[in-house]
């Protein structure tokens, strides 16, 4: 008797558990999938959502960028060199900012550092590419003024 | 909305000319990438949750994924590869019939990412390995970005990148070095040169401009906080004197780490954050330990961990003990000297746990133990050279050192 | 045909070697499992010594993903550290995060503020949730069930966008500071929380239907792999592991951090440390982090989220230690500081790595399907064992 | 045995046109032709099938990048797989190693010649069609024996080993389940068996016989997945504990030919048991004339096309719900529940048809 109680319980688990799939491929709108490519238009993400560091621009293409290398100091890995130059008032000044985002984590330890919010986490993550060197970018379009 | 991404040249072979058979076969290959199992850490995760049902990798055929490299097509490489992994890649990549492409996934697969400075194991890129065909940055990708990834390998294969049967790509074969010293070195010659050319106009903009203040940046002033103070959480089972007491009956001879000339009231006045954290001579080590398990009172029957700290000077190897029943915990401290193979006795006898983390220890400070069963490198291949956490490690084949 | 090959062989314990032929002038071989085997997680190698089907002996090899993690602390400010720790266990990244920013607290001296410590209470228990239904997914399919795995991710993927919402990453968060945590919660994030609860509340019964009262599962976990109370305490087996052997050791209960003892909930205790009391017990887990994230967000304080902000992390020297309790058991930091801005020896204790241990003496004796069954039950990170 | 012919009227033509030898010739060749269309054309068409429920199961979409509805995918699949380089591992059995890929898919492809897909469409009609079925499906084993025995690879031969187990002791209570509809119906050619169930629904095997119908067919079912190799009885494939277990070191083309069998093979078993026990080609009856003479208006291949996919549906969904058994509860499960199980249904089902209880 006690088997064949075990023997029914058995089958009706087996049962429960053919009916939570069965829901599954009987309401279409359970299927929870995103779309990539599809729905690129649409696609947003969090605000806080790190993807890139990006240096951002003003209309005169100007940054705030004082090359005080903070953020340099901050990054656990070397991900950013921050290269000064002098500008023609002779003040040191930012020359280029390299960031190589095929070392970065994402770590947002540089943008916490910045005291002047001159670099940002971008929302851009199609960042793939055919090489290594595509990935060391220039995120300043031109000199510190 | 997503920024537009970066267009990249697709590097495709010189005259190749598209017949249809080609075009067919191109689109097959592109369009049934089926990738080995293949993870080793954070960015694994990742890609699972790629294959997961809101990313859905199936869509792009994918969701085949073979357990055996004989059937794959791709491997993505999700995570880092250290050197003990570095050969079995090999072997994997190797086993894998052509034509076969390689998806390198994340920060630690492209150039070693958050381990490309001062980690003595990590490979600096698995492309110093085997032929990479696309990067993926992120730490890890987000799954969408895995995704863009397959479409760039996709595009890659159907303009003709297929042609050859294995890979048009050769191995990255550049050195290590320190990336942000070079960095620095360069642009510094390239500023030498400009600065002499602008030298003349800097001085000229000096004499016509005398009173130029320069352009002000204002400082971003975040929140400002208040400080707190930290609440004292007691911990749990005997108080760290009756504990001090009960231990000094037995080993008079017993000393307390950072408190010197250690008295009862010393010990009491440290307060009930403070965990007991004795010194004991090479001699006491094995029958303190011994008396901490086996007392009544003290039943310490839970080995934390055991490691050691390198000095210098001497070694001090620390074990950390926890009574499961009572709550308490007591740090253990002996010191050895600074030679090459300095001794203590195993633990192993009296916590089957101890095993491994004395293994650990030899691995990493060449500590040895004396009546461990099996006491060989942990995680270290048998050849490596020299024990990495000792301060006088140096490996300047595998180690690039941080700048600052 | 089956040789073992020399290197394997001087790589293995000594003692551990073939039985020509036993009494039934049958042969034992050896199996090596991973470093790339879907179901070691990650790149464990394990070299199974067999008889037939049936499990002899196993020795783990370790390493394939040591990162060097502890050597690299050493060069990285205490700060930095802290995202070195994501990488460890990346399931419970923000427990590990926690974890050292105690460490860093005791030190130094630092409070946090009330919303400080629920915030890390509520996103503590989010993760385990989180951790507990990747293990659920992944052991589903480590026994052949492939939707388990798919259902497990598609519940955890809500909580993962949560934690996108919360710090910006899905995995490698890096949320937590000395103090408090780099960002206050998003004005969504208790609406969002109840919404999860409510949909894992629906998802924990269709679970039960699926696998836990499945007579396959009960089957092949009941009696599999047992850990006696004993010699999990001796291997210092943690987490969901020992308290599935009876082990009552729970850091958040026993020496409870952060605001633990302001909640209520149970400690799920096992009485077999069978396969399945493991099974149940992280079940059982996930209905008690529901528990805490309800009482939490019933209270949620308005006060500020961090304390100040120190203007360095110079750690006075001494050694300090914080334990916290993961999703897979007992995650220590222990720092040694020479007061200087960067540690001098940084050790982090993983609890897979004691878990792990214990592995021969459970599966031997039993199949190569209980040993997938084990390690699935284990539920092992390896990076976390490596570090 | 009727003669050699892919349907009755034009083997006849045939016939009419060609001297004998000749006839018989051009016959078989048509038919082998047809029914290796018929295997490739499935293959793909589950392939995808399997690929879309499964993700359906599973709360996603499955392949859709890839043509229309994802329908050229596995066709993609096919043609990479077809340009694949194919290694041999030199230290592999060569002739077993070649060997092995080639005999399941001509297992399904015996097994498929006698299947009646409708009235007048089936090769061959061999009186003894059961006997026949039984014996050349047993091809599909012998294929992963030594295809795993062959790779001298640990996983493979473990997997290959635990086939050999586990198919060999399945195979008994599915030949128990035939049994009983021969003993039923009296006769064992197949196009015989479906013509023994005309009438209604309740005529089909599966109600005719009360309870033992359903039982033998849930028996089938079960053993039939086992035969089938496919979860939750997929043992020898294991994935997750033998990384792929039998095929293990198959690459490209001879690998394709084990993955693409596993689908005709599931065919082949969803029709043997539509064939069985649900009328085969015969339209579903239900008494009322109306609805019965519209039905029957749907020719026969789509009913047992439609058959054979509820089956098929079967597999699926029970594939992608339950656990992978342990080695030794499967084998338990079939010595000590099935095996008896199906030998007292059969004693069961001889009552009924000796004392005529079956329903009229």
């Amino acid at each position: 008797m006690i088997s064949l109680n075990r023997f029914a319980g058995s089958v009706s688990a087996l049962l429960k558990g053919l009916g939570v799939t069965l829901n599954y491929i009987v309401h279409p709108k359970r299927v929870v999938t995103r779309e990539y490519p599809e729905n690129r238009e649409t696609l947003t993400f969090p605000e806080r959502f790190r993807g890139q560091v990006v240096m951002p621009h003003d209309e005169n293409n100007d940054h705030n960028c004082t090359a005080c290398t903070l953020c340099e100091k901050a990054c656990p890995n070397g991900s950013i060199s921050i290269l000064t130059t002098k500008n023609i008032a002779s003040k040191r000044v930012l020359g280029q900012f390299v960031y190589r985002l095929s070392s970065c984590t994402l770590c947002n330890l540089c943008i916490e550092a910045c005291p002047f919010d001159a670099i940002r986490m971008g929302h851009g993550f199609e960042m793939a590419g055919y090489t290594r060197e595509e990935l060391d970018l220039i995120l300043n379009k031109k000199e510190g003024r | 909305m997503i920024p537009e991404p970066p267009k990249s040249p697709i590097p495709v072979l010189p005259n190749t000319m598209m017949n249809p058979v080609d075009w067919v076969v191109g689109w097959a290959r592109a369009n049934s990438l089926w990738p080995l199992v293949f993870g080793t850490s954070c960015c694994a995760i990742e890609m699972m949750a790629t294959a997961s049902s809101d990313n859905d990798w199936a869509r792009f055929g994918l969701e085949v994924a073979r357990a055996s490299p004989r059937q794959a097509d791709l491997i993505i490489l999700a995570g880092t590869i250290v050197e003990k992994m570095g050969s079995r890649l090999i072997t994997l990549y190797e086993q894998m019939p052509g034509p076969k492409y390689v998806i390198a996934m994340g920060a630690c697969t492209i150039s070693g990412g958050p381990f490309y400075y001062d980690s003595y194991s990590v490979i600096k890129g698995a492309d110093r390995l085997i032929p990479v065909d696309v990067y993926v940055p992120g730490c890890p990708p987000r799954p969408e970005a895995l995704l863009y990834g397959v479409m760039k390998l996709q595009e890659l294969i159907r303009k003709g990148a297929w042609r050859n049967s294995l890979t048009h790509k050769p191995i990255y074969r550049e050195p290590i070095s320190d990336l942000m010293t070079k960095c620095a070195a360069d642009w510094e010659e390239k500023e030498k040169k400009k600065q002499e050319e602008m030298k003349e106009a800097q001085e000229r903009f000096k004499v016509e401009n005398p009173d130029y203040k320069g352009y002000v940046i204002k400082r971003v002033v975040g929140p400002k906080f208040e400080e707190v103070a930290p609440t004292p959480r007691p911990e749990r089972g005997l108080p760290q004197v009756e504990l001090f007491n009960i231990l000094l009956e037995k080993f008079p001879a017993l000393g307390v780490y950072s408190v010197p000339e250690v008295t009862r009231e010393k010990i009491a006045e440290l307060g009930n954050q403070y965990v007991l954290d004795v010194v004991v001579s090479r001699e006491d080590y094995l029958p303190l330990i011994r008396f901490l398990q086996s007392d009544e009172r003290l039943r310490m029957n839970y080995l934390i961990e055991l490691t050691a700290v390198d000095w210098k000077d001497h070694f001090d190897v620390i074990v950390h003990l926890l009574s499961i029943d009572k709550g308490h915990k007591i740090f253990v401290r002996c010191s050895l000297p600074h030679d090459e193979h300095p001794e203590i006795e195993s633990l192993s006898d009296l916590y089957a746990g101890a095993n491994w983390h004395e293994r650990e220890t030899y691995d990493f400070f060449g500590i040895q133990f004396k009546g461990h069963p099996d006491l060989r490198r942990m995680f270290l291949e048998d050849d490596f050279p020299g024990h990495p956490l000792r301060k006088d490690f140096v490996d300047p084949s595998r180690v690039v050192v941080r700048p600052y | 045909m089956i040789k073992a090959d020399s290197k394997l062989l001087s790589t293995l314990p000594p003692g551990f070697a073939l039985h020509d032929t036993g009494e039934d002038g049958s042969q034992e071989y050896f199996l090596n499992m991973g470093p790339q085997h879907p179901s070691t997680h990650g790149v464990l190698k394990l070299v199974v010594k067999l008889d037939g089907e049936k499990v002899v002996e196993v020795v783990p090899h370790l390493g394939f993903i040591h990162r060097a993690i502890e050597k690299m602390g050493e060069n990285e400010s205490f700060v930095q550290y802290i995202h070195l720790t994501d990488r460890m266990d990346y399931l419970s990244s923000h427990i590990n995060n926690l974890c050292v920013c105690m460490a860093i607290e005791k030190a130094m001296g630092i409070g946090v503020p009330e919303r400080g410590e629920y915030i890390r209470v509520m996103v503590s228990e989010l993760q385990r949730i989180q951790s507990h239904l990747l293990w659920w997914g992944s052991f589903g399919m480590d026994l052949g069930a492939v939707s388990t795995f798919l259902y497990g991710f598609k519940e955890r993927e809500k909580i993962t966008a949560l934690f996108e919402e919360l710090c910006g990453a899905r995995l490698t968060m890096n949320f937590f500071r000395p103090g408090g945590s780099n960002s206050d919660v998003p004005e969504t994030f208790l609406p969002r929380v109840k919404e999860i609860i409510q949909d894992l509340k629906f998802a924990l019964d269709e679970f039960d239907a699926l696998l836990t009262k499945n007579p396959i599962i009960i089957e092949r976990t009941r009696g599999v792999g047992i850990l006696p109370k004993e010699r999990a305490i001796s291997y210092g087996c943690s987490g969901p592991v020992a308290r599935a052997s009876g082990v009552d050791l729970d850091v958040r209960k026993h020496s409870p951090y952060s605001v633990y003892d302001r909640f209520e909930f149970d400690v799920p205790l096992g009485k077999n440390g069978d396969c399945y009391d493991r099974y149940w017990v992280r079940m059982e887990e996930m209905r008690q982090s529901i528990r805490i994230l309800e009482q939490a967000s019933a209270h949620f304080p308005p006060d500020p989220y961090r304390s100040k902000e120190k203007p360095n992390y110079k750690v006075p020297a001494g050694s300090y230690f914080a334990s916290v309790e993961t999703a897979r058991g007992l995650f220590c930091t222990y720092m040694v500081s020479e007061n200087a801005m960067k540690p001098y020896r940084i050790k982090s204790r993983s609890p897979n790595f004691s878990n792990l241990s214990a592995i021969n003496e459970m599966s031997a004796g039993g199949k190569i399907a209980d040993l997938v069954t084990i390690l699935s039950t284990l539920d092992i990170i390896v990076p976390d064992i490596d570090r | 045995m009727t003669p050699l012919s892919i349907t009755h009227p034009l083997g006849d033509w045939i016939r009419q046109q060609l001297p004998s030898p000749f006839a018989a010739i051009a016959n078989g060749l048509i038919a082998v032709i047809a029914i290796a269309m018929l295997v490739v054309v499935t293959a793909i068409f589950l392939v995808w099938l399997e690929r879309k429920v499964c993700a359906r199961f599973q709360a996603r979409l499955g392949p859709t990048r890839v043509g229309p509805f994802g329908l050229l995918q596995p066709v993609a699949d096919a043609i990479k797989l077809l340009m694949k380089e194919n290694i041999r591992p030199r230290t592999v059995d060569q002739l077993a190693y070649f060997l092995a890929p080639l005999l399941p898919i001509t297992g399904s492809f015996l097994v498929l010649i006698v299947i009646p897909f409708d009235h007048n469409l089936q090769v061959l009609d061999p009186d003894a069609g059961i006997v026949y079925v039984t014996a050349v499906s047993g091809m599909g084993i012998l294929g992963v024996l030594i295809g795993g025995w062959g790779s001298n690879n640990k996983y493979s031969l473990l997997g290959s080993m635990r086939a050999g187990a586990q198919l060999f002791s399945y195979e008994l209570s599915m030949v128990l389940c035939m049994l009983l509809i021969v003993m039923a119906s009296g006769t064992a050619s197949l196009r015989n068996i479906v013509l023994s169930q005309q009438g209604t629904i309740l005529d089909w095997w599966i109600f005719k016989l009360p309870v033992a119908g359903l039982v033998a067919f849930l028996l089938f079912i079960v053993s039939s997945t086992a035969e089938l190799n496919r979860g939750p009885l997929d043992l020898s494939e294991a994935e997750q504990e033998l990384t792929g277990g039998f095929h293990t070191e198959y690459t490209g083309i001879s690998f394709s030919m084990f993955f693409l069998a596993e689908f005709v093979n599931m065919f082949a078993a969803a029709g043997l048991g539509a064939t069985l026990f649900l009328g085969g080609f015969l339209a579903p009856q239900i008494g009322w004339h109306p609805v019965d003479q519209l039905l029957a208006f749907i020719p026969g291949f789509i009913w047992f096309a439609a058959k054979a996919y509820f089956l098929i549906f079967l597999y699926m969904w029970t594939r992608w719900t339950f656990p992978r058994l342990r080695i030794d509860h499967l084998l338990s499960l079939e010595w000590k529940f099935l095996l008896p199980a199906s030998l007292a249904n059969l004693l069961l089902a001889a009552t009924l048809v000796l004392f005529k209880w079956v329903i009229p």
